[in-house]
């Protein structure tokens, strides 16, 4: 067949062996993967949200998005109002993020209350389209609130350092900044932090799910919501405390695109929001270290593809050539397909265990 | 008193709805200005504005729906290509002529039809103009292109690469990405391919963002766009450290070395209590040209409301003059004849004029 | 305690017969609409002429106008009352009015086309309960198999595959086609013994193995044709032959068809939203590879311009009735997609009531269950796939045709987004609910809400709060709003409808949310049935019977 | 119909009426499941509730537990009117009930489903031994504690979903077909359950049954119902001799 | 001659055998029961021998045929139809239409006929109606026909199933526990149906249930599972004197042989 037309060229013959030169390739090819595993990160916080929801309404929140673009929109604003004072950059980081925490957390559960609480006993397919809507009603409302300050695309201010080399040449630590330089792992102080902070929030909400009263509530709702209710527990509470945390998790995770990207604006949810659902589904929907797992599996798999044509320029293959950064979306895809077919409820999703 | 109506075709909701606004406000100003000269001929001018969503589908609907309105003579419109290509097709049969403030694919002439003109230069003029900067200012020897797989990005950045090529520059990619926020596999192999310079054919709320984290990553390659990059947004966008050594094409000269542009910028402020920005003045410049055209139209009439047909000649074969870009007259294919690109260079968050470049169409 | 008698059931009255009103509705909004679109006598009524040219009056009459088949199909009245209305809407005064403003005819065709793609996405996702995102895939699909071939894109392959023989001859097509036919034996072979014996590794290996040779041999055959028809190219300067239009109708349905039993035969296993979000991904690698196969498809510059069907005899017609010429396409598309949409209704009602169209309920109530009554369930999937992509294909193609121009841009996933959409709005798995659904979900999309803007332009609202730049909030606003008020669609199906009242004094009895959401509990829509000796299969157009 | 009023001895010693249902009314749709029920159960009774099929027995017994509204009518419950209330409510309030079909959480242990049925009480220390005692009475639950309810046997989730209404140690316990689905063995032990909880602990047992002669056995008092509606009321013994209901329920030909 | 053998079947979750090397013989025409303890493996091996799990180790087959690797619905094809222990019915469809589900695989009408309506189409549609029909009066159904198969008592649902399974004109079904939920007098109705599927349809029964009474009085063999393995096999008495069986599964009651009546009267 056609070759498809090869876009990249890696040069020179020298060039060539310069680059594939392993003390070149290696770094190249340590950054891309972390790289890629701090982008997982962020989608798996967002991912989280989607899970939650879905575990116990068994329904995409397709709201889930612009509830996240609400929580990089508090950030915003947290970071730009603090800007000129001089309070350290963590605790601004900190009152950002429980800002965000809170708003989209709280907007989480106005919007199950008014879009989704009402179509409880519809077809399942009715509250995915109140979501849609929902999500569409956001998208502008957010886009008006900025809109009046002349705002479009939200650029974040963030603290001093912040942006600058993790463990850089002056700093204390620039030890084990050299260290993993050399290795090919070179972050900003920003990656570092999202990873603590994804870290902690994961930790944090796997406590809560799996070893509290709460949590074992919610996952009863979330299988049998009328025999939860003989147990005697409430549903509606249960449902809306599974929106609460989720939008929380909204928050953070928008806090911290805002972060790691520098600019989001009211329809900026969408893409990763359709990444973190997949990563979501690819780990095993309703699990969650399945949505963690799905997530940096997707950021890694987007960055390797983003690549694909160096490596085809490299070793000379023209249709790896053709495979640059356009593909990165469907390349995910793609392994999604190819992992459900293998594992057709995600990596840690659990086999479907209807007994017949 | 008779009513004719000039149509302008932009995105006013969505995610471009702010570049679709400029350019409909742009047109409004120029209605007003020409609103007595109308009114002299006893015609009642006015501006029907519609929206296309920036999607080819709504924008043909759009069309359609102008083409019905006998009483819309002409239209300013698009922003994006890909609408402009079948909008204007849909228009070609009840001749309705376009004055594009803003389209420069090559396609949107290339087809030849009668009605659709454009104020701006062509890619293929803004491509090379935009490599001759690379090779010629900053000596570029190895290059880096990239684009927003849109009918406009993708376009622009192959005649980039192609006028390069000619130059005997090595060109390291031309690579697509829909991407809006994540560029760190991009950022990663322009570190290892360590280019002189990196091409990016998109616009500037794209651009911005990678040129924001490519800078972050600590990589200070010069990066040059097309006019999708002219917006004050970039700046901001780009953030303080992002903000230096980009250069782009634009067709407008940055309003404030224009003393006319002057007046048209406050003004736009005074009306719509909002800066104005390149594309609000392209979108008065095409109001005015579509304007000037059918006064032509309506003198060469009897001092009537001429016919859409006559209108469409008479901008095809008009001179305009008064324009903040200055004088223009099209070509047998509705281009710009003769065009000044200018380059502009963004140092320390400033936007300052580096070069400028007069373009021809390759057909007079 | 109360002394109501609890059992009273609520049952509706008999309707009125509304034959006067509907007549009497059709005739007004006929004239208004006829009287609206025309520019001349719009001149000629001064301030009642501004009003009605009003963007959202044009809009609301353009609606009402609508509304008289709706109320033709839903008014008790008349059979012969039901007909005029209904086939005079269409058949007269449309057309009729599309002759002053082309634009009608365009919202017509779109309004069909988004009818007949909620028609195909209903039987996936109302009928057999299978949530597909991706569904525009197909419609990319049909618009793009005709796209290339009637544009100069087609000359272009041409071109470029007489530039770049790589050793392709005549050998290669003889070659080509030896491969086809002996895997295609092969396959079929295997079949045929897999059916009457268990199946075992090695037949289900070297049918793998034949299907990849078959697509070989295809990928040949395809290659050295277009190489050895490389030197037409030059005759082909804008695309085929008209008159191939209708082979490639049936074409694009054949290739839409296709690409549906390719997607589904490797997810069609996986369940409920597992599906959605694989086919909204598979959505986006066709859009993807549109964007990105610039041979083949001209990728973000688009294809254009693509021509339509001639038909001289219809042009003769429309050219007497005083149709424009340029207007000949759009007319003669717009018949066709009404005759294809009436088509298409009628091919749902037929499946909905017959063997299938209970297997795709019984799959879509209880897998396991259907599954052990022997409806072989990859299979029924894969049908109701193939059904729904058959169709999208088949508007692709008229998509294309209407717009002359097809880029990557017009299927993306808020198209696929907004056919579900209405399919839900509408009322999944009532056939008449679903193209209402298109129908509203059309007619504020590209009429009612540019038209609040451009009514609202210039009345110095500021423009963070202009309406006009607010669709998308309006647009939401209306989908919850709809929703909430009617979750059962605008017009449900009946059953449905019955279930969903019922729970005023219930708890949710529904949720048992073990499996995958649409499998899982409350069921969803349905409309399973048995054929009747009299159903009314023309109801959207002409239907009799009140509901 | 006379409303019987005869109670055996044991009854009549645990006084008051714990469970009242007043011209109960309750509707699936358009289906009238229960037509004006009127019946009570005493503190401390086992009271037995049988019928045929569609007889509305369960309907019954969800509407005491608020799954279902009463259109018209009222449940009270410890005095207070409770009919329209959510379960969870009622359940709060000393309430069990092992529902028709089992309606064990799939996605959950064995261990976890007890867990959840302890929902209401807090302390921690409580529910693991109410776990245990439930592991006790059933010992297969302690074998496959931390096997998914899903995947359990049709009997093994039975045993299951009546150990978790135990884990509240209920004033009231609602049992729709306590016996389904369980080997004659289990048949037995089950029923000697119900007698010990009433016996030991005092619990008040509504008990649906299709096993008419076995539930008979150990009730009390029992009510015939036919088409929503009491055909017959009485001591247990009364029903089980009077020869309409052998005929029809306890497949005496 | 057998209709059904199975020989040796396995079936292991993760740690746990549920079936334990069980071998089978039905004999045509007759009716036959597995009795066991809960949890003895009797819906698994249901489940094996329709294709719904597909067994570690062993043969089945039905008339000789090798079922094992065919799909739940080609085994419906080969001639075995079932009911569920836990009742799955389509619950939006009415009764009516849940049978003529079962028909599926015997009507020939295809897509193209659908489409077209051919006379093909008309015809198996009217079978298919007929059989629904046919089958809803043989259990007895009728008065349910245009009713959602949800709003059914629980007991009818069961019989609803039953004549479901029996649309399929299978020639073996395979009946998971078909009294439970029914009161002792409807069990014996159901007796007198599973006699009357053999007796008039000359479909064999194999049937599993806990109802000692149903089972003594209508099989001609029975055999037992405890902890997936066969503990016994035969002739009703036999299997009702077994000690192991007494002991396993039967309980106190047995020695009595009084299955249906165990009430015994209270102190
Ligand atoms: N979910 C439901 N939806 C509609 N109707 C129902 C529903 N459940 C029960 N019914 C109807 O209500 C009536 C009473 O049913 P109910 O389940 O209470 O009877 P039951 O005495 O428990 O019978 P069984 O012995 O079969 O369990 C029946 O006519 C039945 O058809
Ligand atoms: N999918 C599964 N995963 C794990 N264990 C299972 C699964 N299916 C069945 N089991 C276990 O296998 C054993 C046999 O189950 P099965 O359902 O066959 O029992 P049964 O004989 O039908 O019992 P009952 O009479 O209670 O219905 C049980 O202990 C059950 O817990
Ligand atoms: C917004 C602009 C960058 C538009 C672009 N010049 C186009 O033709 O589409
Ligand atoms: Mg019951
Ligand atoms: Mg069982």
């Amino acid at each position: 067949m056609t070759p498809l037309p090869a876009l990249t060229s890696v040069g020179t013959d020298t060039e060539r062996r310069t680059i594939l030169d392993l003390a070149t390739l290696l770094p190249f090819v340590v950054n891309v993967i972390v790289g890629g595993l701090v982008l997982g990160f962020v989608y798996a916080i967002i991912a989280l949200g989607y899970t939650m929801v879905y575990g116990v309404l068994q329904l995409i929140n397709f709201a889930h998005s612009e509830v996240f673009v609400t929580g990089a929109v508090v950030g915003f604003e947290v970071f730009r109002v603090l800007a000129p004072n001089p309070i350290n950059g963590y605790l601004k980081l900190l009152i950002a993020l429980v800002a965000a925490m809170i708003v989209s957390g709280l907007l989480n559960v106005l919007i199950e209350r008014l879009a989704y609480r009402p179509l409880r006993n519809a077809p399942k397919l009715v509250p995915l389209i109140t979501a849609i809507g929902v999500s569409l009603i956001l998208q502008d409302v957010l886009r008006i609130i900025e809109g009046f300050q002349g705002r479009f695309d939200l650029t974040y201010t963030l603290p001093q350092g912040f942006s600058g080399r993790f463990c850089a040449a002056q700093s204390s630590c620039a030890g084990l900044g050299n260290a993993l330089r050399t290795i090919g792992i070179d972050l900003q102080l920003k990656d570092v932090i999202l990873i603590a902070v994804s870290l902690l929030s994961l930790a944090v909400l796997n406590y809560l799910v799996n070893r509290t009263r709460l949590g074992k509530a919610i996952r009863a709702v979330a299988q049998d919501r009328v025999t939860a209710g003989l147990m005697g527990i409430d549903a509606n509470r249960m449902i809306s405390a599974t929106f609460l945390i989720g939008g929380a998790l909204g928050g953070i995770s928008g806090v911290l695109f805002g972060m790691k990207f520098g600019t989001v604006n009211a329809y900026s949810g969408f893409d990763p929001g359709i990444i973190a659902f997949t990563a979501a589904v690819l780990g095993g929907i309703g699990s969650i270290p399945g949505a963690v797992l799905g997530g940096l599996v997707l950021g890694v798999i987007q960055n390797l593809i983003g690549v694909t044509n160096v490596f085809g320029g490299l070793l000379g293959v023209a249709n790896l050539e053709s495979i640059d950064a356009s593909y990165q979306r469907i390349g995910a895809f793609i392994v999604l397909v190819l992992i459900l077919i293998f594992k057709p409820t995600g990596l840690l999703g659990k086999s479907n265990v209807e007994k017949v | 008193q008779t009513t004719i109506k000039l149509a302008t075709l932009s995105p006013l909701s969505g995610g471009q709805s702010d570049l679709g606004t400029q350019i409909r406000n742009g047109a409004q100003l120029a209605v007003n200005e020409y609103k007595p000269q109308f009114q002299r001929l006893g015609l009642n001018l006015q501006l029907a504005p519609y929206d296309d969503q920036a999607d080819p589908a709504t924008g043909t609907a759009q069309a359609r729906k102008i083409a019905s309105d006998r009483s819309i003579l002409a239209v300013v419109g698009t922003l994006n290509s890909g609408v402009a290509i079948p909008s204007s097709a849909a228009l070609a049969p009840s001749r309705v002529a376009l004055v594009s403030p803003a389209n420069t694919a090559n396609q949107v002439t290339d087809r030849g039809l009668s009605n659709m003109n454009r104020i701006v230069a062509r890619d293929d003029a803004q491509g090379p103009a935009g490599a001759n900067f690379i090779t010629g200012t900053l000596k570029a020897n190895k290059v880096y292109i990239l684009n927003d797989k849109t009918a406009y990005g993708e376009g622009l950045a192959r005649e980039v690469e192609k006028a390069l090529k000619a130059k005997n520059v090595q060109v390291v990619a031309n690579e697509g990405t829909e991407e809006k926020s994540d560029f760190s596999s991009i950022v990663a192999k322009i570190r290892l391919q360590r280019p002189d310079a990196i091409y990016f054919g998109g616009i500037y709320n794209q651009v911005g963002v990678f040129i924001k984290q490519l800078r972050e990553a600590g990589i200070t390659t010069p990066v040059v766009g097309g006019d999708g990059l002219d917006s004050a947004e970039l700046v901001t966008i780009a953030g303080p450290q992002g903000a230096n050594n980009i250069y782009f094409t634009t067709v407008a000269a940055p309003i404030d070395a224009l003393p006319a542009a002057k007046t048209f910028a406050a003004n736009f402020q005074k009306t719509f209590n909002d800066a104005a920005q390149g594309f609000g003045a392209f979108g008065y410049d095409a109001a005015k040209v579509a304007l000037q055209g059918i006064l032509n139209a309506a003198k060469a009439n009897g001092n009537k409301a001429p016919t859409r047909a006559q209108v469409e000649a008479a901008i095809r074969k008009g001179n305009f003059t008064g324009l903040l870009s200055g004088n223009v007259s099209f070509n047998s294919v509705g281009d710009r004849k003769a065009a000044t690109l200018y380059v502009m260079n963004v140092q320390d968050g400033k936007t300052k004029l580096a070069a400028s470049v007069p373009v021809r169409p390759a057909k007079q | 305690m109360t002394a109501v008698n609890p059992g009273a059931p609520r049952r509706a009255q008999s309707a009125p017969d509304r034959t006067f009103l509907l007549v009497l509705i059709f005739l007004v909004t006929s004239a208004l609409l006829l009287v609206s679109h025309n520019g001349d006598l719009l001149e000629n009524l001064g301030g009642l002429g501004a009003v009605l040219r009003n963007p959202i009056v044009e809009a609301v009459i353009v609606s009402l106008f609508l509304a008289n088949v709706l109320f033709a199909y839903l008014w008790r009245a008349a059979a012969w009352a039901k007909a005029l209305v209904g086939l005079g809407s269409l058949l007269l005064v449309l057309p009729w009015a599309g002759q002053e403003d082309t634009s009608l005819l365009d919202l017509s065709i779109q309004i069909m086309i988004f009818a007949a793609l909620a028609l195909g996405l209903n039987i996936v996702v109302g009928l057999a309960g299978l949530l597909d995102l991706g569904y525009v895939a197909f419609f990319a699909v049909g618009a793009y198999t005709w796209g290339i071939f009637a544009s100069p894109r087609f000359a272009e392959i041409l071109r470029y595959y007489g530039e770049n023989p790589g050793g392709t001859n005549a050998l290669t097509l003889a070659l080509g086609l030896f491969l086809t036919a002996i895997t295609a034996a092969s396959m079929i072979y295997i079949r045929r013994l897999q059916r009457s014996a268990r199946p075992t590794r090695a037949s289900s290996w070297s049918f793998g193995l034949a299907s990849f040779g078959l697509v070989a041999g295809l990928l040949l055959t395809g290659r050295a044709l277009l190489v050895l028809n490389a030197s037409r190219a030059a005759g082909l300067g804008a695309g085929i032959d008209p008159s191939f239009f209708w082979l490639f109708l049936a074409l694009s349905v054949l290739s839409a068809a296709v690409v549906g039993v390719l997607i589904g035969l490797p997810v069609l296993r996986l369940k409920g939203d597992y599906l959605a979000i694989i086919t909204l991904g598979l959505g986006e690698v066709i859009r993807v590879l549109a964007n990105n196969l610039d041979l083949y498809s001209a990728g973000s510059q688009g294809i254009t311009p693509i021509g339509s069907a001639s038909v001289p005899w219809f042009d003769r017609l429309a050219g007497t009735l005083g149709f424009q010429p340029d207007q000949y396409y759009l007319l003669f598309l717009y018949v066709l997609v009404l005759v294809l949409v009436a088509v298409i209704l009628l091919v749902n009602v037929r499946l909905d009531r017959s063997r299938i169209g209970r297997a795709w309920i019984a799959i879509r109530d209880d897998e396991v269950a259907a599954q052990a009554m022997g409806v072989p369930l990859v299979q029924t999937k894969l049908i109701a796939f193939a059904t729904g992509a058959s169709f999208a294909g088949a508007m692709g193609m008229i998509f294309a045709a209407k717009q002359t121009f097809v880029s990557p841009e017009s299927f993306n996933i808020f198209q696929s987004i907004g056919v579900l959409s209405m399919v839900i709005l509408g009322g999944m798995g009532s056939f008449p609910g679903v193209i209402l659904g298109a129908a509203v979900v059309t007619l504020l999309n590209l009429r009612i809400l540019p038209g609040l803007g451009e009514a609202t332009a210039n009345l110095g609202i500021p423009q963070q709060v202009n309406p006009g730049q607010l669709q998308r909030l309006i647009f939401g606003v209306i989908l919850v709003t709809m929703m909430l008020l009617r979750p059962e669609g605008l017009l449900p199906n009946k059953r449905r409808a019955l279930e969903l009242h019922h729970d005023d004094n219930q708890e949710d009895d529904s949720a048992q949310g073990t499996g995958p959401a649409l499998t899982a509990g409350g069921g969803d829509v349905f409309s399973p049935g048995y054929a009747t000796e009299q159903e009314d299969e023309h109801a959207g157009t002409t239907g009799r019977g009140t509901p | 119909m006379p409303e019987t009023q005869m109670l055996n001895e044991r009854t009549r010693a645990a006084g008051m009426t714990l469970l009242e249902l007043q011209g109960v009314h309750t509707y699936y749709g358009h289906i009238h499941a229960l037509k004006g029920l009127t019946m009570t159960v005493g503190e401390g009774e086992i009271v037995a509730l049988i019928g045929g099929n569609g007889a509305g027995k369960t309907t019954t017994l969800r509407t005491v537990s608020g799954m279902m509204k009463p259109r018209v009518g009222q449940v009270v419950y410890q005095g207070q009117n409770v009919g329209g209330l959510p379960p969870h409510t009622i359940m709060g309030r000393g309430m069990s009930h092992v529902p028709e079909g089992r309606r064990i959480f799939p996605q959950l242990t064995v261990r976890e489903n007890l867990e959840v049925g302890a929902y209401t009480i807090t302390d921690r220390k409580l529910i693991e031994e109410r776990v245990q005692e439930g592991f006790a009475l059933f010992p297969r639950l302690k074998e496959r504690e931390n096997q998914l309810g899903g995947t359990m046997s049709g009997g093994e989730q039975q045993m299951l979903a009546i150990a978790r209404a135990l884990m509240v140690n209920p004033k009231l316990l609602l049992l729709d077909e306590p016996s389904m689905g369980l080997s004659p063995l289990f048949v037995e032990a089950i029923f000697d359950i119900v007698e010990r909880l009433n016996r030991e602990r005092g619990t008040t047992i509504l008990l649906v049954e299709q096993n008419a002669s076995m539930a008979l056995g150990v009730a009390h008092r029992a009510y015939v119902l036919q088409t929503g509606e009491i055909r017959l009321s009485g001591s247990a013994a009364e029903i089980a001799r009077d020869e309409s209901v052998r005929k029809a329920y306890l497949g005496d030909e | 001659m057998n209709i059904l053998e199975v020989q040796g079947v396995t079936k292991t979750f993760g740690g746990l055998t549920a079936v334990n090397d069980v071998t089978l013989e039905v004999p045509r025409e007759a009716i036959v029961s597995i009795i066991g303890p809960n949890g003895a493996g009797k819906t698994t091996f249901f489940n094996l021998v329709t294709g719904i799990y597909s067994p570690d180790r062993g043969t089945i087959r039905l008339d000789r045929r090798e079922l094992i690797g065919l799909r739940p619905d080609q085994v419906v094809s080969a001639g075995i139809a079932r009911t569920f222990q836990n009742i799955r019915l389509f619950s939006t469809m009415t009764a009516e239409e849940n049978i003529m589900v079962g028909r599926h695989t015997r009507l020939r009408a295809g897509y193209l006929d659908a489409v077209l309506r051919t006379r093909r189409f008309h015809s198996s549609e009217e079978e298919a109606r007929e059989v629904a029909r046919v089958m809803l009066d043989f259990v007895g159904l009728g008065r349910w026909r245009r009713e959602l198969a949800t709003n059914l008592p629980y007991g009818d649902q069961r019989k609803l199933e039953i004549a479901r399974a029996l649309a399929t004109t299978p020639k073996l079904v395979l009946l998971d526990e078909p009294a439970a939920g029914m009161n002792p007098r409807e069990t014996e109705d159901l007796k007198a149906l599973i006699r009357r599927i053999r007796d008039e349809l000359g479909v064999t029964v194999v049937l599993i249930e806990h109802d000692m009474r149903l089972v003594m009085t209508l099989s001609e063999h029975i055999t037992v599972l405890d902890y997936g393995t066969k503990i016994s096999e035969g002739l009703p008495h036999q299997v009702r004197n077994d000690p192991r069986v007494m002991e396993a599964y039967l309980g106190r009651g047995a020695a009595a042989g009084e299955y249906g009546k165990e009430a015994r009267p209270h102190a």
